[in-house]
């Protein structure tokens, strides 16, 4: 381990470090953050589900965008599958079906960050994210 | 550090560690590496998330699935189920006990909805033997931001507006009393921090060092910074093995880090810090007593004046305060003074927490702001009276404390209201009481703990104590009289007026308060030779409901005194001399046929 | 169990413990935590042994033996059993387990077994409310106890 | 000295800021009650543990009451030292402690004398509230030579510990247990024979109740005058006589000398003979012990151990075998003037009534307990008969001539007996500390010198301060010289002397505060330092008024010398008059 020699070292260590700690942190104040759930269902997983989630998680620590990623179980809709439901604080959920890793980066950069609507949304009227 | 998806977080306290955590967390590992998912996937061992009662606890976030009463046999289909398959394993996840509803997500928990986590902000939160975790955290900042921006004053200034005040019973004003030690003149000074938590029912300070013991550490040497010390020391109980392994390897990595030593951060302030282990003695968390003990004598208090700011450890200006207190300081540091006393009530700013135990649902450790209502702590955080029974009594404020009832339920609980309902903050222990428990019993029970734990050094407490416990001994014996009831309450007040120390002048409150607010208990047992709670064996009076009794001997047989006698089949009869009401006949019974009076 | 005598290798572990503490009187606490964590006891030669290292009065060391609860002069037993006192437990029934196992040991609080096997103390709250109520047996936590289970648990050691 | 003012009781007045309540009280006129604190100013003794608590008033504006003896007056401050809640609480409290104190007043040796019995009679305790059969804590009796321990009394005032510990640095006595039974002890609760004691006895002179007690002899000596078979003789030590009086309601510092002798002679004492006699004789044993070593050591030789270092006091005895084990060859070989006198007595004066030494009892009065436990020693006895068979002490004299109905306030002065009664002025002030040394040093300079002294009052050797050192100029050699009373006082000397930092060639040691003046076989002082001082005044008198102050030109030593022993430091007197030492490890 490596001296802290000055308050700037222990600032520049907390910028490294805090990466670390972001999923938790986040874990905090989900309700403040773009809540983001990828089906993780065998059909899911059959259908590249892991790939999607990951994706969208480099995604988001890249370009530090507000929202977290977790997990869920089968949402029945295994016709569309990957499927990814987005909440945005404020906005009611949004399922998109067919999602690939190039899909979720687009959702991430069109719906998430500018609202704008992208195609592969399965018009739903109930189950959204902690209801 | 590598990129998580998921963090399963697996309590590390005391609590659940009796209950195999450490076993689990090595069954996460195996099971994660074994469905491949070790780079997704990450298992920690954190402080408490103080919901003791349902230990132990497993947490994954982001998506805080909180998971209950987990057993390593469980630690596959976590796994499996939610972390392959994003499947929450129904069965474990807590279950509110009024909807019996199935809760997937630790927001949505009461026993978390009320709680604002300033002192145990990183409970349950990060690893504590991580260091790294913490400055992730603005660990050390608050050091690091003294250091770097305040003056010794500009920081005792900061403290003194928060409000912050001691957490460990009295609430003297922390900021003043670092301004008093700083205003010392000596050579030499010590900052020292008191975990030697002792009452009877709260452990707070226990978690607060298992679970996040670097902030003391932090905290510690800004209190240092502030009033001149360069030295700290703990004094902490020896019974708490865990708070001492956890400190020592803080300890190490802060030297390694060269945040304890010579020219912290290369601001030229050095801090150095020791263990002392207190070894079982209640009175040591008396201030005076503590510093006796710390340098290796019988720890019994001195008088004060001198106090210990003036002449402390080694005759030299010292600062004691207790870990709930120092935990709060990073954070007003961090967080400003302002945002501290914007929580909580006029004269109790910032937030408590509490050892919630006793007969209800939920047991456990919650913080709560200042002026929070007794009744949202226990029917709200707390879940309610265990067994759908009726709430009697709350006990705060341990040895020390007093009893609260019914009327109280909706006085905001903070150190002025507490004193005027005569009870007192204490370090936090609230034990709940429901009608199966008689006050007299309760009061006896906290004097034996008196007895048990008083020096010695002054008569009110050595003897007085002794002779209220005596009484109340008397009282449930069934051999009471109302004068009794008069002495104990002259005797009471006495002790209180004379006493020396903090432990002596508080130990009679749980007799003064049960007879102020359930005379009518105490009078039950002196004039009617009756024990309303049915708890004080020697006036419960067991006899056998002829109409129920179908003569099965199964009460004759369990009678270790052969006091039941009767024919087979009839009848039977118990002989109230002989009878030593011990209560086999009454478990032993199918029939509902003994009735206990 | 005959008195004990105090031998070469007691010596030895005494004074190296007190080096460490570099004979300071202020450690006396800390010197005999350590001590009694090595002999598990600390017999009246044991704390002659301390006094004479550290040049203090032997009635001053065993003025504070007797002042701590946590140390005694007696051989504890090879499972010591501590019942937890808190008040948690104490209103969950704690008063019944101890009375369960006085009956089981045959023993009283504070006492050893024939075979020093077992001893039975009281304590100060563990801090394990949640389990109330808690009994150690050596380092090993029991909750949620009930007399009922007193026995089994106590067969579990042979 | 900044002034402040409170108001005590409805009156104002004015005090120095840092007074305490207490002693505010007590210079207006407001006795108010303690049972364990306990300020000796002369001494330097301070005992101030806050633990009895019936010393409590009300302070305006405080919470509860407040310890006198331990809060300072701060300016305006309003005290009440007797309103209804304070004396409500001291009685509350008092009766506590009676609660937990054996009812035996009547048979206590401590009756009449103790200090929790007056306060009980001051508040008017008429009954102890408590439940029928309240525990009581109670502890195993502890009876040694010199004193005796029966810690049912002990209301944990900590005075003996203090005592013990701070000033005399014995360590033999430590508070133990907690709570309840916490009781002040030896480790173990052992015997105090099993401890480092030295039987000073200054917890016994400081003991408010009858927890520690002198061992009572007064039944061995009743029936030994009764004996017919039995010739009894008496010793007085030099510092009864300047105390005995105060038992008898005297003003302290009125010298009883002769009225004492008569009260003797009324028991039935066959001789009355005076201790002072044999401190003469001490005197040239030792001072030519000192002036043979100062010489070889003037002249280069050595091998010779200075500092001497004096050895007529039993309690420092014990403490440097215990203590100062490599030490043991420094202090000088003579015994005590106790010892001296008994062997003379079983020796040559047994000799002279032509009596068996077992048909001759020898008795001393002794302000001393430690002397109770010197006589027994076996080093002290022939075939199993001690020179000195019994030793009491200045208050069970009282008590004896109280029993025997002597009413002594009007006894006319009788003169001791010869040859044992004649005694020289440096007899008397063994009494005091710096007595010895003054008594040595009178003789050493004149068979030093060979030249009369023109003052005989050595002044720079006398004082009430615990540590004295003074040089004495023997006409061109500077004699260095040190003096310490109390133990701890003591120790300090000896490390000093240990790492170098002192050179003395002589050094006088007394364990109690003052000397034996202070002894705790004395009436009890109950605080009061001043007794001390007058006790301490009176010595100088009695030596002032004295014709022949001087040991050497007592006549009857050198007739002794001449008839008896020959020469000092001769062969006899080597075996009758000196001793030497044992290493004690008690701690």
């Amino acid at each position: 381990m490596n001296k802290i020699k000055s308050i700037d070292d222990l600032r520049k260590m907390k910028k490294d470090l805090e990466f670390g700690m972001n999923i938790r942190e986040k874990s905090n104040s989900p309700e403040s953050l773009v809540q983001i759930r990828v089906a993780m269902a065998t059909c899911g997983i059959a259908s590249g589900a892991r790939e999607v989630m990951n994706a969208m998680i480099e995604k988001i620590e890249k370009d530090k965008i507000p929202a977290v990623v977790t997990q869920g179980g089968c949402m029945g809709y295994c016709y569309a599958e990957p499927t990814v439901e987005v909440k945005v604080p404020g906005k009611d959920p949004v399922v998109f079906g067919y999602v690939s890793p190039k899909v979720a980066v687009e959702i991430l950069e069109k719906y998430v960050l500018n609202g704008e609507l992208i195609e592969g949304i399965i018009p739903t009227n109930y189950q959204s994210i902690n209801q | 550090m590598a990129s998580y998806k998921m963090h399963l977080l697996v309590c590390g306290g005391t609590g659940c560690r009796a209950s195999e955590s450490a076993k689990i967390v090595e069954e996460l590992s195996v099971e994660i590496k074994r469905v491949g998912l070790e780079n997704d996937a990450q298992v920690l061992t954190t402080g408490c998330f103080g919901f003791c009662e349902k230990g132990p606890i497993v947490k994954v976030v982001p998506d805080n699935t909180f998971y209950t009463q987990v057993k390593p046999g469980d630690c596959k289909e976590i796994i499996e189920e939610h972390i392959l398959k994003g499947r929450k394993v129904k069965r474990l996840l807590y279950e509110d006990p009024t909807t019996k509803e199935h809760i997937e997500d630790s927001k949505h928990m009461q026993f978390y909805q009320k709680q604002i986590r300033i002192a145990l902000r990183n409970c349950g939160f990060i690893d504590p033997e991580n260091i790294d975790e913490y400055i992730a955290r603005d660990g050390y900042s608050a050091l690091a931001k003294v250091l770097g921006e305040y003056t010794p004053q500009q920081t005792i200034d900061i403290i003194k507006k928060s409000g912050l005040r001691g957490r460990g019973g009295g609430g003297f004003p922390t900021g003043l009393k670092w301004e008093i030690a700083s205003k010392n003149k000596a050579d030499q000074k010590y900052v020292v921090c008191n975990a030697d938590e002792g009452d009877p029912g709260a452990f707070m300070d226990r978690s607060i060092l298992e679970g996040d013991p670097h902030s003391i550490i932090e905290a510690m040497a800004i209190c240092g910074y502030s009033i001149g010390a360069t030295k700290g020391i703990i004094y902490i109980r020896a019974e708490y093995p865990l708070a001492i392994s956890r400190l020592k390897v803080a300890g190490r990595q802060c030297r390694a880090y060269g945040l304890l030593g010579k020219d912290i951060m290369g601001t030229g302030f050095d801090f150095e810090l020791e263990l002392r282990y207190g070894a079982g003695a209640f009175v040591c968390g008396e201030e005076t007593a503590l510093i006796r003990s710390m340098e290796g004598f019988r720890g019994e208090p001195t008088v004060k004046p001198p106090f210990p700011a003036e002449k402390g450890y080694m005759g030299k200006p010292t600062n004691v305060n207790n870990v709930e207190t120092f935990a709060n300081v990073p954070a007003i540091i961090l967080k400003g003074a302002d945002w501290f006393s914007s929580i909580g009530t006029e004269k109790s700013k910032g937030t408590k927490v509490f050892a919630l135990a006793g007969k209800i649902n939920n047991v456990g450790l919650i913080e709560v702001p200042m002026g929070i209502t007794l009744r949202e702590v226990i029917y709200e955080i707390g879940g309610g009276i265990k067994g759908g029974k009726k709430f009697k009594a709350v006990q705060t404020g341990g040895p020390s404390g007093g009893c609260l009832t019914e009327k109280h339920l909706d006085v905001p609980i903070d150190y002025d209201n507490l004193i005027a309902a005569g009870s007192m903050m204490g370090s936090g222990g609230m034990i709940v009481m429901d009608e199966d428990d008689c006050m007299v019993a309760v009061a006896k029970f906290y004097l034996e703990f008196t007895v048990e734990e008083s020096c010695g050094k002054c008569a009110p407490c050595r003897v007085g104590n002794k002779r209220l416990h005596e009484n109340l001994e008397k009282i449930c014996n069934g051999r009471g009289t109302t004068e009794d009831v008069e002495y104990l309450k002259n005797l009471g007040k006495v002790i209180k007026d004379t006493a020396l120390c903090g432990l002596g002048q508080t130990s009679p409150n749980p007799v003064l308060s049960t007879i102020e607010h359930f005379y009518d208990e105490y009078l039950a047992h002196v004039t009617e030779r009756r024990c309303p709670a049915g708890q004080c064996k020697a006036l419960k009076l067991y006899t056998i409901i002829a109409d129920k009794c179908t003569g099965c001997t199964a009460c004759v047989r369990a009678c270790p005194v052969a006091a039941i006698t009767g024919e087979k089949r009839q009848p039977h009869v118990i002989d109230a001399e002989k009878c030593i009401r011990c209560g086999a006949c009454f478990d032993k019974c199918k029939f509902s046929a003994i009735h206990v009076q | 169990m005959g008195a004990f005598k105090i031998q070469e290798c007691h010596l030895k572990s005494i004074a190296e413990i007190c080096t460490y503490y570099k004979n300071d009187p202020g450690d006396l606490i800390k010197i005999l935590y350590s001590v009694q964590k090595e002999l598990g006891f600390l017999p009246e030669d044991v704390q002659r042994e301390v006094a004479r290292i550290l040049k203090i009065s032997v009635a001053r060391v065993y003025g504070v033996v007797s002042f701590y609860s946590f140390f005694t002069m007696t051989p504890k037993g090879k499972y010591p059993i501590s019942v937890c006192m808190g008040t948690a437990c104490y209103v969950r029934g704690a008063e019944k387990i101890v009375d369960e196992l006085k009956e089981q040991l045959k023993i009283k609080v504070g006492g050893v077994t024939e075979d020093g096997k077992f001893s039975l103390d009281c304590l100060r709250c563990v801090g394990a409310c949640g389990l109330a109520p808690v009994m150690l047996i050596g380092e090993k936590v029991y909750g949620r106890l009930e007399p009922s289970l007193i026995k089994d648990i106590l067969d579990s050691y042979e | 000295m900044e002034k402040i003012q409170v108001t005590i009781d409805n009156k104002v007045v004015e005090v120095a800021k840092g007074t305490t309540i207490y002693k505010a009280a007590k210079d207006n006129g407001i006795d108010i009650p303690t049972l364990c604190y306990l300020n000796l100013d002369h001494l330097k003794i301070e005992n101030r543990p806050g633990g009895c608590r019936v010393c409590v008033v009300e302070v305006e504006g405080r919470r509860n009451l407040a310890p006198s003896c331990s809060t300072e007056c701060s300016d305006g401050m309003v005290i009440r030292t007797h309103n209804v809640r304070v004396l409500n609480a001291r009685k509350t409290v008092l009766e506590l402690i009676l609660s937990d104190h054996p009812k035996e007043c009547l048979i206590c040796s401590s009756s009449g004398n103790c200090d929790l019995q007056k306060l009980s009679q001051k508040l008017g305790i008429r009954e102890i509230h408590a439940v029928e059969n309240a525990e009581m804590s109670t502890y195993r009796k502890d009876f040694s030579p010199a004193l005796r321990r029966d810690m049912d009394k002990c209301i944990m005032c900590r005075r003996c510990e203090t005592i013990c510990n701070d000033i005399q640095t014995v360590g033999a006595l430590s508070a133990v247990n907690r709570g309840f039974m916490s009781v002040v002890a030896p480790a173990f609760e052992q015997d105090l024979v099993d401890s480092p004691c030295t039987f000073c006895g200054q917890c016994v002179a400081v003991c408010p109740t009858g927890a520690l007690t002198p061992f009572d002899d007064t039944s061995k000596i009743i029936r030994a005058l009764a004996d017919p078979q039995k010739t009894v003789i008496v010793q007085t030590a030099p510092a009864v006589r300047a105390a005995l009086g105060e038992e008898f309601g005297l003003q302290p510092g009125t010298l009883v000398t002769g009225k004492m002798v008569a009260a003797l002679r009324q028991l039935g004492f066959d001789k009355v003979f005076d201790t002072d006699f044999a401190a003469d004789l001490t005197i040239m044993e030792e001072g030519t012990e000192l002036l043979n070593r100062l010489t070889k050591f003037l002249s280069g030789d050595k091998s010779v151990k200075l500092p001497l270092l004096t050895s007529c006091c039993p309690a420092w005895v014990n403490f440097f075998e215990e203590f100062y084990q490599d030490m043991l060859d420094v202090p000088s070989t003579a015994r005590s003037p106790q010892q001296m006198f008994g062997s003379i007595a079983k020796n040559y004066f047994a000799e002279l009534l032509k009596i068996k030494r077992e048909d001759l009892v020898v008795v001393s009065i002794m302000p001393c307990l430690a002397k109770k436990f010197e006589c027994q020693r076996e080093e002290f006895a022939t075939d199993g008969n001690p020179d000195v068979d019994f030793s009491i002490s200045t208050r069970e004299l009282a008590s004896l001539i109280k029993s025997a109905n002597i009413d002594f306030n009007s006894l006319e002065d009788e003169d001791f007996d010869r040859p044992l009664g004649e005694s020289t002025g440096a007899g008397v002030i063994f009494g005091v500390t710096g007595g010895v040394i003054e008594a040595a040093v009178r003789t050493a300079y004149e068979l030093y010198t060979g030249e009369k002294l023109t003052k005989i009052d050595f002044t720079e050797l006398r004082g009430l301060e615990g540590i004295r050192m003074a040089t004495v100029n023997f006409n061109g050699t500077q004699i260095n010289i040190g003096i310490a009373h109390q133990l701890g006082n003591a120790r300090k000397l000896l490390d000093g002397i240990r790492s170098g930092m002192y050179h003395f060639h002589a050094i006088e040691i007394m364990a109690c505060p003052g000397g034996c003046i202070g002894g705790a076989g004395q009436p009890l002082h109950h605080g009061d330092s001043n007794i001390i001082k007058a006790r301490f005044d009176a010595i100088y008198r009695e030596d002032a008024s004295k014709t022949i102050r001087k040991s050497h030109e007592n006549p009857y030593i050198i007739k002794l010398y001449e008839e008896y022993l020959g020469k000092p430091m001769s062969e006899k007197a080597h075996h009758l008059l000196h001793t030497h030492y044992f290493k004690k490890d008690k701690n």
